[in-house]
């Protein structure tokens, strides 16, 4: 398999490594799953964390998971120009780790909610993940989680630039409609719907794909890893946290 | 106005599979001197009532009736002062 | 009554819950009084739940081979090729007592257990169904039941990472003091991945993985057999009721399914835990056993031998691994995360022995203990005859009952329920819940795929069990033609009452007969199932209520029709409208009585079924929905909301009994959309199948309209739909 | 030995759906006179170490570290002497 290497940490408790790992596939990446106990490997330009029920989501769900020697080599990859997607039990865990800010809480109404919906995306955000989603793009994938509603103390105003994906029908309580949302680099991206599953369309849509799509065509123009030194990405917002750039969608 | 906190958690022996793995990602994170012995849910309730009895009385129906799962479960009540 | 009593063992037998004739039995056998010990494991293994001693004459009259069956009766879960070098193993399998208890964990653990079944198997689990009988939908005691069994089935299956692709929920008073909760589970194997239970080679090394073992649901198996009582004796038995660990269950799926290093059987633990599989697995061997109880992990200290025996912990199995492969097996499973340790041998003894402390406390025949129960007889009594509906004339306003009919509880959205499952996980669901007649996936990189239909409910089988549970077989078939599916086989679940009641037993034996010969008539095999036995509470015995879980293969999943019809499209209508008065929702509803038997014509479904499935592949079929509860008028309407669309219907072909013909229940009739261009040719194909179709009508407006019948909003029809019982 | 209690709930001003869920539910009963101010879980532990003032300071670590998300919770620990 060739294309740009992508690992799939592997949590025990993940459900969605597989279909992760397709996806991946599907979209260029030369992707394997990776345990979550061993710190990524230097060749990864890529880690996804997959959906799931990281040790069974007890306590408080990607709480655990946060702690694995995997999650804690993601700063690295980061640092080297390598992007990173969390999805569902992938993006709490970055939030719980703290590479992404805010928290996701319990859905209002509370309750496990799987339900297609559609997302919008807000803004241009420069993002790899976003090279092949302009704005006012519509995309339709489903949500599967308890735990989704996302918070921050700031409201929205504080991740509003930060957040390119927002639910046409806020279907848990999260702030604003966030639906995803990235990191001041752009390359860390987190979202609760999974554009995973959603990515052929036998299967309802093929909407999430494009995500990869975009992620492996800028991964692939990546110099290889053992020379890269600094952000491979020009850093789509300013650090103040301010919105600059947004378009409104149609 | 009564407040009520109740504490609910495991009955003793029944399996208690959140802090199994609680216990095991402790391991994992090297915590060795600390053991999880349960994980537990804990309510606030105020009731509107005339006595601190009353309110002991409406929270064990609570309990019995939608709260706690006897079987597998057991609680504790305090009742924190009228308001 | 414990086991330490001095009461001689005779008493003590008799007082768990063995007869008579099973102690004069066992006795015979092992040419002495068993201890106290053997007895427990006679209690647990000869309880209904798992000998099926009322039952297995009667299961043995279903047909059971096909061409298509890989693993029929008798293993884990019945096996069937759906091509590509592809099979799917699935079964039924009930958790009614255990859910009304502690409906979360009971209907948690009664996944988990389903599932392991079809790990046990070899397959990887792959889909989950559900199917649940309720009381008054009203009551707060069905919400709090319904909201437990709901948040189990999910908590559990949401985990694991098995999808839930579809299910049903009935609501009748039949069931108000003994819920139903059945679920089925489907997993991929590949035709040479299969499992056996049979274990061989005497030193082979005898394991136990997955969690430690602690006292949980001692004799659970044996209250399964048990009728229920008053709501406040729930309460003293819940210890029986076992905690599902959906974290532990997925670890160590992901164990077994990449183990194959010397394993030469394996078997879930369940119903009567370490005693059920050890006298199972060497029985199906010819074997023995030797085990150790101090050797099980375990995870509370002191445990009794019998305790350790027959607890019911969760999320665990048992195997065999060649001798000299047994350190390599347990680091593997240690590597998992899950609990391993070598509790015994393999013996050619072909007894099931157990030691603890250093003693022997269990030296019985393991096939006695496994399948040796000298079965049981029960009277049989006379059932009641159906009797016909109370004349009634025909309502004045027909859309008025149309709406009612919608949003009764039962045929009315059930989308808030099944929104609490998670049906997409592991990308193969085409259909899940709310998408189509029957759950569709598709298998691994291919544009194939299989179909499951999930049907049951005890109405009609409360009026005629025979024709009843034959209607469920029709609706079933006709299902599974509507995703263009041809169906391959057949796992069930039987639910009923106490077969000691003579009119039950009566029912229990007619439903089983009217599956062997609906069986015969669309030959299909059984692969597998359940029966629940002493469904009862103070009000009675529940309605005989069979769950019926067919599978069937799908050429392509791309032709299969789409999830709603358009604007634009032809409507027509295949097979004719029922003209007698059978019972239907529609006449219950009227009179309040429950009216005649069913009508069935099985040839007719399968023509009908066939035909389907030779137009879906024809790529003519735009949208197909079959007649089922509430007939071809809540058909259509169904068709409507779920695309948002309204459709024209002339008049005319609605006779005389108009509400009949629109609301009866009859077989072997659906609804077609097509395109304007596909519906010649389409109609053309239908007569030399023996399909009566004539087209009906248009697909566009907001209305539905059915001659000068029915005129009602599609919106309207949504909101009655949508509504919550009150 | 030490044995700490920990009860986390949600930061006052957190939305707190769980709540509101059981208060449906009650309300279903007819128990109108009860409110659910909060749901919130509750960890036992046991820590083999010296000193009281040690058990906890590792429990606060570990409340910061991992057990408590101070976006959304707040938390109380209650030490029950050594056994
Ligand atoms: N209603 C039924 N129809 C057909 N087969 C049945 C039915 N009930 C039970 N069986 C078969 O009887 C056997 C014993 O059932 P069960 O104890 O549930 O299996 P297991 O021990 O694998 O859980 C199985 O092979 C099962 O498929
Ligand atoms: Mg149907």
């Amino acid at each position: 398999m060739s294309g740009p290497r992508a690992a799939v940490i592997v949590f025990p408790g993940s459900n969605g490594d597989r279909d992760l790992l397709e996806t991946l596939h599907t979209a260029g990446f030369d992707a394997f799953p990776h345990p979550s106990g061993r710190a990524l490997p230097e060749d990864v330009v890529l880690a996804g964390l997959p959906g799931g029920f990281s040790f069974g989501d007890y306590w408080r769900a990607g709480m655990l998971a946060s702690q694995e020697p995997a999650v804690r080599s993601l700063d690295h990859l980061v640092e080297r120009g390598g992007l990173v997607i969390g999805v569902c039990n992938g993006f709490q865990i970055l939030v719980e780790a703290g590479l992404l800010p805010g928290a996701l809480s319990y859905n209002d109404p509370a309750g496990f909610r799987h339900r297609w919906v559609t997302l919008e995306c807000a803004f241009d955000s420069g993002s790899p993940w976003f090279e092949a989603v302009p704005a006012g793009t519509r995309l339709r994938m489903p949500i599967a989680h308890g735990e989704g509603s996302y918070f921050h103390p700031g409201g929205f105003d504080a991740v509003a630039a930060h957040a390119p994906l927002l639910y046409e029908n806020n279907p848990n309580g999260s702030v604003g409609g966030v639906a995803a949302l990235l990191d001041g680099t752009g390359r860390v991206l987190g979202i609760m719907p999974h554009p995973e599953r959603a990515s052929d369309p036998d299967l309802g849509s093929a909407d999430g794909l494009r995500l990869f799509e975009g992620a492996c065509g800028a991964a692939s123009r990546l110099p290889p890893p053992a020379s890269r030194k600094t952000a491979a990405f020009r850093p789509p917002h300013d650090q103040s946290g301010i919105r600059t750039d947004i378009r409104s969608g149609s | 106005m009564f407040r009520v906190e109740l504490a609910v958690r495991p009955r003793p022996g029944v399996k208690d599979p959140q802090a199994e793995a609680v216990q095991e990602s402790l391991a994992r994170l090297g915590h060795s001197g600390v053991t999880v012995d349960s994980v537990g849910r804990s309510l606030s309730l105020t009731i509107d009532c005339p006595s601190a009895e009353e309110a002991e009385r409406i929270t064990a129906d609570l309990c019995e009736q939608l709260l706690v799962n006897p079987n597998l479960e057991t609680y504790t009540v305090s009742i924190a002062g009228s308001t | 009554m414990t086991l330490s009593t001095e009461n001689s063992a005779r008493e003590l037998g008799l007082a768990m819950g063995l007869t008579g004739v099973e102690l004069d039995h066992i006795v015979a056998e092992l040419g002495r009084e068993p201890n106290r010990v053997e007895l427990a494991v006679f209690v647990g293994m000869w309880s209904e739940h798992c000998s099926y001693k009322s039952t297995k004459a009667l299961l043995a009259t279903l047909p059971s081979s096909g061409p298509g069956v890989l693993a029929g009766p008798g293993a884990h879960a019945g096996t069937v090729d759906v091509g590509d070098g592809w099979a799917i193993a699935f079964k039924i399998e009930s958790h009614n007592h255990p859910s009304a208890v502690e409906p979360y964990q009971g209907a948690a653990t009664g996944v988990g257990g389903i599932l392991r079944d079809v790990v046990a198997q070899g397959a990887r689990p792959v889909a989950v169904m559900d199917a649940l009988c309720f009381g008054d939908p009203a009551s707060p005691r069905t919400r709090w039941l319904q909201d437990g069994v709901v948040g189990g089935i999910g908590g559990y299956g949401n985990s694991y990472g098995v999808p839930n692709i579809g299910g049903l929920t009935v609501y009748d008073t039949g069931y108000e003091g003994n819920p139903l909760v059945n679920a089925l589970a489907a997993g991929l194997v590949r035709h040479d991945g299969m499992r056996t239970a049979a274990a061989t080679g005497p030193g082979n090394a005898v394991l136990i993985v997955g969690a430690t073992t602690g006292r949980d649901g001692i004799l659970g198996a044996a209250f399964a057999s048990e009728e229920l009582g008053e709501h406040h004796e729930h309460t003293a038995r819940r210890s029986h009721v076992q905690v599902g660990d959906p974290f532990m269950g997925k670890k160590l799926m992901e164990a077994m399914l990449s183990f194959d290093d010397g394993l030469v059987a394996c078997q879930d633990l369940g119903a009567c835990g370490i005693a059920c599989a050890t006298a199972e697995m060497a029985a199906a061997g010819g074997s023995g056993f030797d085990i150790d109880l101090d050797l099980v992990p375990q995870r509370e200290a002191g445990m009794e031998p019998f305790e350790v025996l027959l607890s019911e912990s969760q999320e665990r199995f048992m195997l065999v691994v060649a001798a000299g492969r047994a350190e390599a097996a347990l680091a593997h499973f240690r590597d998992h995360g899950v609990h391993a340790a070598v509790c015994g041998t393999v013996t050619d003894s072909g007894q099931m022995r157990v030691r603890h402390d250093g003693t022997i406390v269990v030296d019985v025949p393991a096939a006695l203990v496994a399948d040796g129960t000298p079965g049981q007889q029960w009277e049989t009594g006379t059932l009641p005859g159906p009797r016909p509906y109370p004349d009634f004339p025909i309502p004045d306003d027909l859309g008025a009952v149309l709406v009612q009919l919608i949003a009764q509880p039962g045929i009315s959205d059930h989308s808030r329920l099944y929104e609490r499952y998670d049906q997409t996980v592991g990308n193969r669901t085409i259909r899940g819940p709310g998408q189509g007649e029957a759950a569709v996936q598709k298998l691994p990189g291919s544009t194939a795929g299989y179909a499951i239909s999930l049907v049951g409910g005890g109405e009609r089988c409360a009026v005629d069990p025979y024709l009843g549970i034959q209607a469920l077989l029709g609706e079933a078939v006709r299902n599974l033609g509507c995703v263009g599916a041809r169906a391959v086989a057949v796992s069930d679940g039987i639910n009923a009452g106490s077969p000691s009641d003579p009119v039950e037993f009566a029912r229990l034996a007619a439903l089983i007969r009217g599956l062997g010969d609906g069986l015969r008539s669309l030959d299909l095999p059984v692969t597998g199932g359940n029966c629940s036995l002493y469904n009862e509470s103070p009000a009675g015995a529940i309605p005989p209520t069979p769950m019926i879980g067919v599978v069937g293969t799908v050429g392509d999943i791309r032709r299969i029709p789409a999830v709603a019809m358009k604007t634009g499209e032809i409507l027509l209508l295949a097979g004719s409208p029922p003209g007698e008065q059978g019972h239907a929702a529609y006449g219950r509803l009227l009179t309040g009585s429950s009216g005649p038997a069913p009508s069935v014509d099985l040839a007719a479904d399968r023509r009908l079924a066939a035909f389907l499935v030779g137009q879906i592949a024809a790529r003519r079929i735009r949208a197909a929905k079959d007649s089922g509860r509430g007939g071809l008028a809540v058909a259509l309407a169904k068709l409507c909301i779920r695309g948002g669309v309204g459709a024209e219907v002339r008049g005319g072909e609605w006779g005389s009994r108009p509400d009949w013909a629109l609301f009866g229940e009859g077989p072997g009739a659906a609804w077609i959309a097509t395109r304007p261009e596909d519906a010649g040719a389409l109609i053309a194909d239908a007569a030399p199948e023996g399909v009566p179709v004539q087209q009906v009508g248009v697909v566009g407006g907001n209305r539905l309209t059915i001659g000068g019948i029915i005129d009602l909003a599609v919106g309207d029809l949504a909101t009655a739909y949508a509504k919550e019982p009150a």
